[in-house]
């Protein structure tokens, strides 16, 4: 009955604020590990550096040592982990930063498809709001994710411009296009890209590319 | 002498390769297997006469408390000690729970000294004794 | 109209898969935290302690402890974070556990009200998969949680009971009431609540305690 669907409908902002919260929650967690944990074991590295300068011992000095590169390590690792948690580069420098420190710290390998990058200077001047970079950060990232796993492309282009008053995030490969789906599809990434558009009120689409074949996943949003 | 038989059920690489340098360095021969989850570790644990084992808590396919539970069913006298991160007083107070009367068992941290980690291993599994962290003990 | 209410209810069910797959991936990153990280930090603090018990030199000694000490704090930080991030214990020893372990550790202090916890053993039984599992811990933290800031209770009581194939939880407080909220709340609880409630299909209500005052916080769930 629609008095029945209209409560339903009360409940999907409901649904979509607890999604929010969540976000909001990981990005305060990530800070925690920042703030606490990163900054406790730097101060921990030091110590060992301290340790080891002025230790005689050579075997003491050599044990000092591996610890501290452990350490290093452990850091490095906890610092990936945090980054997964929720990019805080995104809250301090912006979409485009963040877009280009993904891509260099994760496909910039010989065996993975060149990319090319064009970040629209004037995207830097924009006042997106926590949220809405947040979701455009993570929609590129399973675009780009998506490219890497099934395009079998050579190169891709990832471009976030501004036109018109319109922001435009697209990302373009010259891999072997998407084929029609037919339902079977298990994957999750397709599906929450067009949520994660949907709850900033973004317009995604795929559509051929402008490579002699491939795919070009573009989403626009009026800002 | 006949070695010491011990299976060490453990998902993380790392940890494995610590304990397996740990017992290596005891005077008796000891023969080491590892299962990296639950499920393998119960296969073999089953048959085994009183196995002596050495289990983490979080691990795929089942977890050691699982493990535990459904070892100690078939194999009442089976000696295990548990080497965790979690050192939250529940998991001693679930495990008082399963383990048959006159079993020892041991619950150690992952964060201990060698030598702690060292002793607790000796005292259940060679010295028939329970030892439980004194991070967890409360309970008792 | 109705083709775009039935539209948007399509789009409810993307929603809370979206945010199934963000408790899917807290979890992943607490497991990386406790397998990576936990165990890194572990080696490094048997590493530091050996190094101590070589250490001829006092000074260097004392150092060492110190950083020991230091990095027995830091990973203690980790596991709370990796535990506000997803309480592992949950997916070992069950909801009744989950509870008594986080009452003890965050409730149980002068300055709070006493709290009295009973878990009904057949609730040990029952195989409530990981979701639905998670949303109940969720719901009852947020519950004592409102029991804490705002009942103004000396004491209150949390069961987990199982009546006739139907899950019972409930949190009674001694405390003031709610009163007749006017539209006016900021608050995300009690929505939250109701939201993890309906994607469980669970039913929550809040009424007057058995005490002379009082709140009674009631989620019933057929199993
Ligand atoms: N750039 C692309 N080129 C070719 N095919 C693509 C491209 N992007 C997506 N696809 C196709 O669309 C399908 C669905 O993608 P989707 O992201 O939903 O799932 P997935 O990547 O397989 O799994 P998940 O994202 O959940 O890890 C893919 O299996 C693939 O066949
Ligand atoms: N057990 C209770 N006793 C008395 N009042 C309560 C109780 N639980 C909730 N309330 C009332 O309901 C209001 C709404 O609670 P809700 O959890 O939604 O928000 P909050 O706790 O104020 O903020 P948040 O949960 O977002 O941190 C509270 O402000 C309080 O007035
Ligand atoms: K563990
Ligand atoms: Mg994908
Ligand atoms: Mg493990
Ligand atoms: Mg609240």
């Amino acid at each position: 009955s629609i008095n029945r669907m209209t409560k339903r409908l009360v409940q999907v902002v409901g649904t979509e604020k607890l999604l929010e919260g969540a976000e909001e929650e990981r990005r305060r967690i990530a800070m925690d590990l920042h703030d606490q944990s990163l900054s406790d074991l730097s101060t921990i590295l030091r110590g060992l550096q301290n340790l080891r300068e002025n230790q005689s011992d050579p075997r003491a000095h050599e044990k000092t040592q591996k610890l501290e590169q452990d350490l290093e390590r452990a850091i490095a690792n906890l610092r990936e982990i945090m980054n997964n948690l929720h990019p805080q580069i995104l809250d301090i420098l912006g979409l485009g930063a963040a877009l280009e420190a993904h891509l260099e710290q994760h496909c910039n390998t010989e065996d993975l498809p060149e990319y090319h990058l064009y970040i629209d200077p004037e995207s830097n001047t924009l006042d997106l709001g926590r949220l809405k970079q947040l979701a455009l950060y993570r929609i590129a990232i399973e675009a780009i994710q998506n490219v890497i796993k099934h395009a079998g492309a050579t190169r891709y282009e990832v471009n976030l411009e501004i036109c018109e008053q319109t922001l435009v995030l697209s990302i373009e490969d010259n891999g072997k296009g998407m084929l029609d789906q037919n339902g079977s599809n298990p994957g999750r990434g397709l599906n929450n890209i067009r949520e994660r558009a949907r709850a900033i009120s973004a317009t995604v689409e795929w559509k051929p590319s402008r490579f002699s074949s491939g795919t070009r996943f573009e989403l626009t949003l009026p800002c | 002498m006949q070695p010491l038989n011990i299976l060490i059920a453990e998902d993380n690489p790392k940890d494995f390769e610590f304990l397996k340098l740990l017992l290596n360095e005891w005077e008796e021969p000891v023969n080491i297997t590892r299962a990296p989850n639950g499920s393998t570790a119960l296969e073999i644990g089953l048959l085994r006469d009183n196995p002596l084992v050495i289990s983490d808590i979080q691990m795929p396919e089942m977890n050691g408390i699982d493990f535990a539970k459904k070892l100690w069913q078939v194999q009442p006298k089976a000696r295990i000690v548990f080497w965790s991160q979690f050192k939250d007083e529940m998991y001693v107070r679930a495990l008082v729970k399963i383990v048959p009367p006159e079993t020892v068992y041991g619950y150690i941290l992952k964060s201990s000294p060698r030598e702690r980690i060292v002793s607790a291993i000796r005292t259940v599994l060679l010295d028939e004794q329970c030892w439980i962290a004194p991070e967890v003990r409360k309970v008792q």
